[in-house]
């Protein structure tokens, strides 16, 4: 039997699932940026999984990959610090309590 | 004396305005009041000059043929409408200006003189806003000046106006009182309203004929017709437009003039300081209506149906006035429609002084009555000027406007008491006192109209001798005066004292001053003689009238109380004037105010304002529903995009699938 | 044919990947979902080696479970607060959240299958190139030049290190 | 570069200068943002007497062209569109009047409180917009400083302003944005018939005009757009609603600018865009626009006469007085337009004069109702007197700015002989009656009577800048009112070129 492309993507689509899920299910901030980043992940074993499997001479995918993984560290430091903020004025990283700033 | 000295006449006051107006506050208060009477004295002497060189001056081209010319002595264009309709800020001298000059200045002089003594509390200090009285009697003297030597009908406008402000200043002096206040607005208000028609008037005039200036208009008669003719006989309604315009323009002076039914606010003007009502609503201001019509003169003997109108209003109100005055208390008001009844005698003697027939050939008739109400204006401004002023030392000394306050003042007040006496006299025309010329005059010019005119301008008169000794009864008789202040009533200082000597000397001799000779309306000498019967029946009916007043009013007696008792509906209503005040304020407060302000106002908060409101509120509403999807929930936006985005993919797969 | 060794390896990273998704997005404590979300990160590296982008997994592992992870603990600790543990949401916004889930993965899981044509690619040999060649790729600007986005993030970095201190600095 | 050799930039620059001023200063540093803020208000001022002067400099030298010291610099090509400087006798004295309103207008927000400098920063911005609509002659550039107008007055009242302020702010920006939006279309539609077949599209007023390319039918259309879009903001009933709302929570300061030079933007554009460009249609429509004009002077008199806040009394008045220039403008004769040009100059003036003192007297009273105020000219002789005045001008005594005005209009208003036109006058005429009754109504209660309420007693009159912002206003309203000749001869020419563009087009209709 051999390893295809679709054993490859099958875990990602549900690992995207489980991120859809929780980024929309969840409370805490937190928990919505961990379910953000599975969503990420997801995305990028796809890219690497069609890079390899489908374009093996070429290189973009593993970029775009590398690119992505950068990228996600930023935004994640970024919104960490804002969470944090956050918590410092209101006492509380729950979405649904703060919605102060609303309209 | 040169003529340009009369912009020194006008300029001194205006000058005396901006001075003690503006620098008035730094000033002393004794000290402005000097300065201003040292002022209006320089103006006196200046205007008396000019004026006296204009009737008796003989320089060159003064005369011609007998006819004195009027004289521009400058008109420099002030502001242009077009390229005929001009503005221009003039100076003209003829025999009204240059009569009215002496008069106002006279006039002005002596209130100056007087308010001195008069505008003091009685410890002799004067009083706060001194300064601000002055300044303010300066403006006035300064606008009716400019007035008078008007060389356009625009420039009288802009003079009325000014008149009327200074007046509203003036009767508001003592602005915490609301009384002044609102007599003040009322005043200015009602003249403001007759000032529209003017301005009306003004337009349809200035329209038909192509120009302002009165030497286009009424230089002469020629000018005059031609100025009628230059409407090229339009018509509306059926009368020429210029019978509209000249009608207009006489209810602006109607309002100036306190002419029934626009005299209500005459007698509530008497809420500013006496001395203000000697000035401006006894001697001068009042008569610019009639100023104005004699100023237009030929055109009104043009057009016939204006003159009546003034004719019949003039005639009425001289009786309605005179029947108020006969039943008031309260001085200043019998005096306000003496004043009244007395303007109306001047515009009925303009009114009277043309016939049918003969239009061009002016001497004799016509001449008459113009030159009669002329020479009763300056009479009458000086009698009524002394009279106001007694009324104000009177008043000075018992504090109290009402007659029932007064009563046996002769003892207290002798030279007050004899003033007043040469003032009643006066006005009620026994010979030799200045009324007695002037007032027969326009006797024999009403006589002349018609014996209907005549008779009823001779009860009048009656009616002004009974009513005038009447006043004087009940405030220097009667009986014994009650002392009801800390003070003895008394005589008054001598700032206060002059003026009225020399406004009683006039009295007695003006009635001597050639006036047939000056006061024309060409400037031709009028050759007058005495008319004796109407002189003897005039005076005859004014000792009727002093000797009914003795009767009733020299000793207490119930006499008066049961005639006031036999007739008391017509009393009540003539005490309370008929009832107009009640009619006008009716009609500003209740169908004005309450029928158009009032649901203007409301229609443009609820149904303009509102419709606006209306359209922000629907978009705003749209805007809410739609705000719901926006709910600011990451999650539900994720949501939605999934669900839309599947929804996308559902439909594509099966399309693709079908 | 694919050695067995692979296979395990292969079937091992999968299970873990499955698993610890569903258990990262269905655990109570958010400390706990931190921990998940390590695995599937370590699956996701495994995975990254597998298929012999052997930086990308080392990079995965640096980064991600390295970093971010890392980010992740403090941030929960920082915010943690005893007995407010996170809670899912009302029931009904979960069954939306599975409906959401699982129709999309259906949607998705339809669009591989009917594309299984794909299946027939195989892992092929990939191009050698070491890590020089790498940082030679990313620096130059012919093909397989990546200098533009390189800067770009590079720039995205400095804003995110310049907000992050804006934003978390004490005021 | 050429436009910089042109006085007309310079209104614009200057105050954009002033802008960059204040952004340097300190926000605590009160006196340096009076000071930058008081140099450029005296800098526009004295540009604006030179302007005068040199204007009748060129004209008595003989340049009888339509527009003095024109220039134009491209901005975009393909539209054509330029900033196209020019100034005729109107604008000239506009300047005038702007200058003097922003040098009281900074005066009289001495003590604006809280955010002077931000204050400061869109009060000239907002001139900025004033000063550029005025000088321009390119549709383009006229739109956008009108805008660049409108826009500050938003933040102006929303941020500085009293009472219900953010529902003014918004109803006054809403308002005048649906007008402009109106305008838009009309300017859009003008600029694409702004040539004859064949010859590239001008945005600049007087190729427009020269063109006379507009399409009657169209100009149907076009000329109530334009009219009503300048109408809105010269309060043209039934689009004033904005206005009593408006200057009744706007900050003295900007009431002052509003009413005194926003509000003739609206006379202005109405006469330069929409009767200059559509002589044709303005002849067949004026009479619409008559009625609505002539409505709004007798409405406005009669609303403001049961008023009870002092600030909604002027902003009726206002509507009134506004009325009057429209009404004016559309008699479409010299005399008349010019009347309107001078009714703007004295209603500037004197409103502006107006809302200073009333900013004044809410500022220590804390009241704007007048029923609850009374003798105030025994506590505040001065700004008594000056309400007195500024009342006085407002009625139309002789010798005040409002007289000159107001006849100038009656009478060249009465020189139509038709029906229509002479009752449509003689009801405006009886304005001056009813402005007289709410105006004495006003000062009895405000001024004159007794003291209402005790603390009153304690309150001082005007301070050292107070006297300064008021006193330059008066003084403008008396100069005005005493020497009107010298504004009417720099006015009157320049309706010459409308006036024989309107008298064509009434010619070619009667064929």
């Amino acid at each position: 039997m051999n390893l295809n492309i679709l054993m490859y993507l099958i875990p990602s689509l549900i690992m995207f699932g489980c991120g859809v899920y929780g980024f929309i299910t969840r409370k805490n901030m937190i928990a919505i940026m961990i379910s953000l980043e599975l969503m990420l992940n997801a995305v990028d074993i796809n890219f690497v999984v069609f890079n390899r499997f489908l374009f093996p001479g070429q290189m973009e995918g593993m970029f775009f990959t590398l690119f992505a993984i950068a990228i996600a560290a930023a935004e994640t430091a970024l919104a960490l610090a804002i969470i944090i903020n956050v918590f410092r004025a209101m006492r509380n990283v729950d979405i649904t309590d703060i919605n102060r700033l609303k309209f | 004396m040169p003529f340009e000295y009369t912009i020194a006449v006008v300029a001194i006051p205006l000058f005396m305005f901006l001075f003690l107006g503006l620098g008035g506050t730094q000033m002393g208060r004794k000290i402005t009041g000097v300065l201003g009477v040292i002022g209006m004295l320089v103006t006196t002497v200046l205007a008396y000059g000019v004026a006296l060189t204009y009737f008796f001056g003989t320089g060159q081209g003064q005369v011609v043929d007998g006819v004195r010319q009027a004289i521009t002595v400058m008109n420099p264009d002030w502001l242009s409408f077009s390229e005929n309709l001009v503005v221009r800020m003039g100076i003209m001298l003829d025999p009204i200006a240059a009569m009215m000059l002496i008069v106002i200045t006279t006039v002005s002089l002596m209130v100056h003189l007087y308010s001195l003594g008069y505008m003091c509390d009685h410890h002799g200090h004067p009083e706060k806003g001194f300064q601000r009285y002055y300044a303010f009697l300066a403006l006035f003297t300064f606008s009716m000046l400019g007035l008078v030597v008007a060389t356009n009908i625009f420039q009288i406008f802009i003079f009325f106006e000014m008149v009327g402000v200074s007046s509203y200043l003036l009767i508001g002096f003592y602005y915490s009182s609301p009384a002044a206040v609102h007599a003040s607005k009322k005043a200015f208000i009602v003249t403001r309203l007759a000032d529209l028609f003017f301005l009306i008037g003004i337009l349809v005039l200035s329209y038909y004929t192509g120009t302002f200036d009165f030497d286009k208009l009424v230089g002469n008669m020629a000018t005059a017709q031609s100025a009628v003719a230059s409407a090229g006989g339009a018509t509306f309604m059926g009368c020429s437009v210029i019978a509209w315009a000249l009608t207009f323009i006489f209810i602006g002076g109607a309002g100036k003039s306190a002419m029934y039914p626009l005299h209500i606010w005459l007698p509530d003007a008497m809420e500013g300081p006496t001395p203000v009502s000697a000035l401006i609503h006894a001697a001068t201001m009042v008569v610019a209506g009639v100023f104005l019509v004699a100023r237009l003169f030929p055109l009104y003997v043009i057009e016939q149906g204006a003159m009546d109108i003034i004719l019949v209003t003039g005639a009425f109100t001289a009786f309605y006035a005179a029947a108020i005055a006969c039943v008031q208390s309260d001085i200043k008001r019998a005096l306000a429609f003496s004043t009244i009844s007395q303007i109306a005698f001047m515009m009925t003697s303009l009114a009277v002084s043309s016939n049918h027939s003969e239009l061009i050939t002016i001497h004799g008739g016509q001449g008459l009555g113009y030159m009669a109400s002329m020479f009763h204006l300056f009479t009458h401004a000086m009698f009524k000027a002394l009279l106001f002023l007694c009324a104000g030392a009177i008043i000075h000394a018992v504090h109290s406007n009402e007659n029932s306050d007064m009563h046996g003042l002769h003892k207290f007040m002798p030279i007050t008491s004899i003033a007043f006496l040469i003032g009643c006299l006066a006005i009620a025309g026994i010979p030799p006192f200045a009324g007695f010329w002037s007032k027969d005059e326009i006797l024999v010019a009403a006589y002349e109209r018609g014996l209907g005119w005549g008779l009823w301008m001779s009860a009048v008169a009656g009616m002004t001798a009974f009513y005038m000794f009447r006043i004087y009864l009940l405030i220097f008789f009667w009986k014994k005066h009650k002392v009801h202040t800390e003070h003895e009533p008394a005589d008054q200082p001598w700032t206060m004292t002059l003026p009225l000597i020399i406004l009683a000397t006039i009295s007695i001799v003006a009635g001597f001053v050639p006036a047939a000779k000056m006061f024309t309306w060409d400037g031709a000498a009028l050759h007058t003689q005495l008319n004796w019967t109407v002189a003897g029946s005039s005076v005859l009916i004014a000792c009727v009238g002093i000797a009914l007043a003795f009767r009733l009013y020299y000793k207490e007696n119930d006499l008066p109380a049961r005639m006031k008792a036999s007739a008391h509906g017509l009393w009540t209503a003539a005490y309370h004037r008929f009832y107009m005040d009640e009619l006008y304020q009716f009609i500003t407060h209740k169908l004005v105010f309450g029928l158009l302000s009032v649901p203007i106002a409301w229609f443009d908060r609820h149904i303009i304002d509102g419709t606006m409101n209306l359209m922000a509120n629907v978009t705003n509403q749209c805007s809410f529903a739609i705000r719901r999807l926006q709910s600011g929930s990451i999650q539900a936006y994720v949501y939605i995009y999934l669900i839309g985005a599947l929804t996308v993919a559902v439909a594509t797969i099966v399309c693709v699938l079908i | 044919m694919e050695s067995v060794g692979n296979l395990i390896v292969y079937a091992v990273i999968a299970i873990a990947i499955i698993v610890f998704s569903v258990l990262t997005v269905t655990t109570r404590k958010i400390l706990r979902s931190a921990t998940y979300l390590l695995f599937v990160l370590f699956a996701t590296a495994g995975i990254y080696f597998q298929l012999d982008y052997e930086f990308l997994g080392a990079v995965q592992i640096a980064v991600y479970a390295g970093g971010i992870l890392v980010l992740f603990v403090f941030a929960i600790m920082l915010t943690h607060q005893p007995g407010r543990d996170a809670q899912l949401l009302e029931s009904r916004r979960r069954w939306l959240g599975i409906l959401a889930a699982v129709l999309g993965v259906a949607v998705c899981a339809y669009a591989l299958f009917s594309h299984s044509a794909m299946c027939a690619a195989t892992l092929g040999q990939i191009p050698d190139f070491d890590i020089a060649q790498l940082g030679h790729w990313l620096l130059s600007t012919d093909k397989y030049g990546y200098l533009l986005p390189f800067e770009a993030i590079s720039i995205l970095l400095l804003a995110c290190i310049i907000g992050g201190v804006v934003i978390a600095r004490r005021r | 570069m050429m436009i910089f050799d042109n006085i007309l930039i310079y209104f614009v620059i200057v105050p954009v200068l002033t802008l960059a001023g204040l952004a340097l200063t300190n926000n605590k540093g009160i006196a340096a943002i009076r000071a930058v803020a008081v140099t450029g208000a005296t800098v526009l001022v004295a540009l604006a007497l030179y302007l005068v002067y040199l204007f009748l400099h060129l004209r008595g030298a003989g340049d009888t062209s339509e527009m003095l010291l024109q220039t134009s610099v491209t901005w975009y090509e393909p539209m054509n569109i330029k900033l196209a400087l020019g100034v005729d006798g109107v604008s000239v004295v506009m300047i005038l009047l702007s200058a003097f309103i922003v040098f009281a207008g900074v005066f009289a927000s001495w003590k604006m409180d809280p955010l002077p400098k931000q204050f400061f920063l869109w009060f000239f911005l907002l001139s900025t917009g004033v000063f550029g609509f005025f000088i321009s002659i390119d549709l383009f550039t006229m739109f956008m400083f009108y805008e660049v107008a409108l826009i500050p007055m938003y933040l102006l009242i929303g941020v500085w302003g009293s009472g219900n302020k953010n529902y003014s702010a918004m109803k006054l920006t809403l308002m005048l944005m649906g007008g402009s939006a109106f305008l838009m279309l009309g300017l859009i539609g003008i600029y694409f018939h702004s040539a004859p077949e064949g010859q590239p599209l001008t945005m600049n007023l007087l190729e427009i005009a020269h063109n006379d390319a507009i399409p009657h039918e169209w100009q149907y259309y076009l000329f109530p757009l334009t009219f009503v879009g300048f109408g809105v903001l010269g309060a043209m009933f039934p689009f004033h609603t904005w206005s009593p709302d408006g200057h009744a929570s706007a900050p003295t300061a900007v009431s002052m600018l509003h009413a005194g030079v926003l509000m003739k933007l609206g006379g202005y554009g109405c006469f330069r865009i929409a009767i200059y460009l559509m002589p044709f249609a303005a002849n067949e429509l004026a009479w619409i626009f008559l009625i609505l004009t002539g409505i709004s002077i007798v409405y406005g008199a009669l609303s403001a006469c049961v008023q009870t806040d002092l600030k909604y009394i002027n902003a009726y008045s206002s509507v009134s007085h506004c009325g009057m220039v429209l009404f004016a403008i559309l008699m479409f004769n010299t005399t008349a337009m010019t009347g309107a040009v001078l009714q703007m100059l004295s209603h500037g003036l004197m409103t502006a004069l107006f809302f200073a003192l009333i900013g004044m007297i809410y500022g220590r009273t804390h009241t704007r109702d007048i029923r609850k105020m009374g003798g105030m000219m025994h506590i505040m002789p001065y700004l008594g007197v000056g309400y007195v005045i500024a009342g006085l001008a407002s009625l139309g005594l002789p010798g005040l700015s409002g007289f000159v005005a107001e006849m100038t209009i009656f009478v060249g208003s009465y020189m139509h002989s038709d029906v229509f036109h002479r009752v449509l006058t003689i009801a405006a005429t009886t304005s001056i009656v009813v402005t007289a009754v709410y105006i004495l109504r006003v000062v009895g209660k405000l001024l004159f009577g007794e003291v209402q309420d005790e603390h009153h007693r304690s309150l001082t009159d005007a301070t050292w800048e107070e006297r300064l912002s008021t006193a330059t206003l008066i003084l403008s309203v008396v100069i005005i009112g005493c020497f009107p000749n010298f504004f009417v001869n720099i006015i009157a020419p320049s309706f010459e070129p409308v006036v024989s563009a309107l008298e064509s087009a009434s010619h070619m209709m009667g064929m």
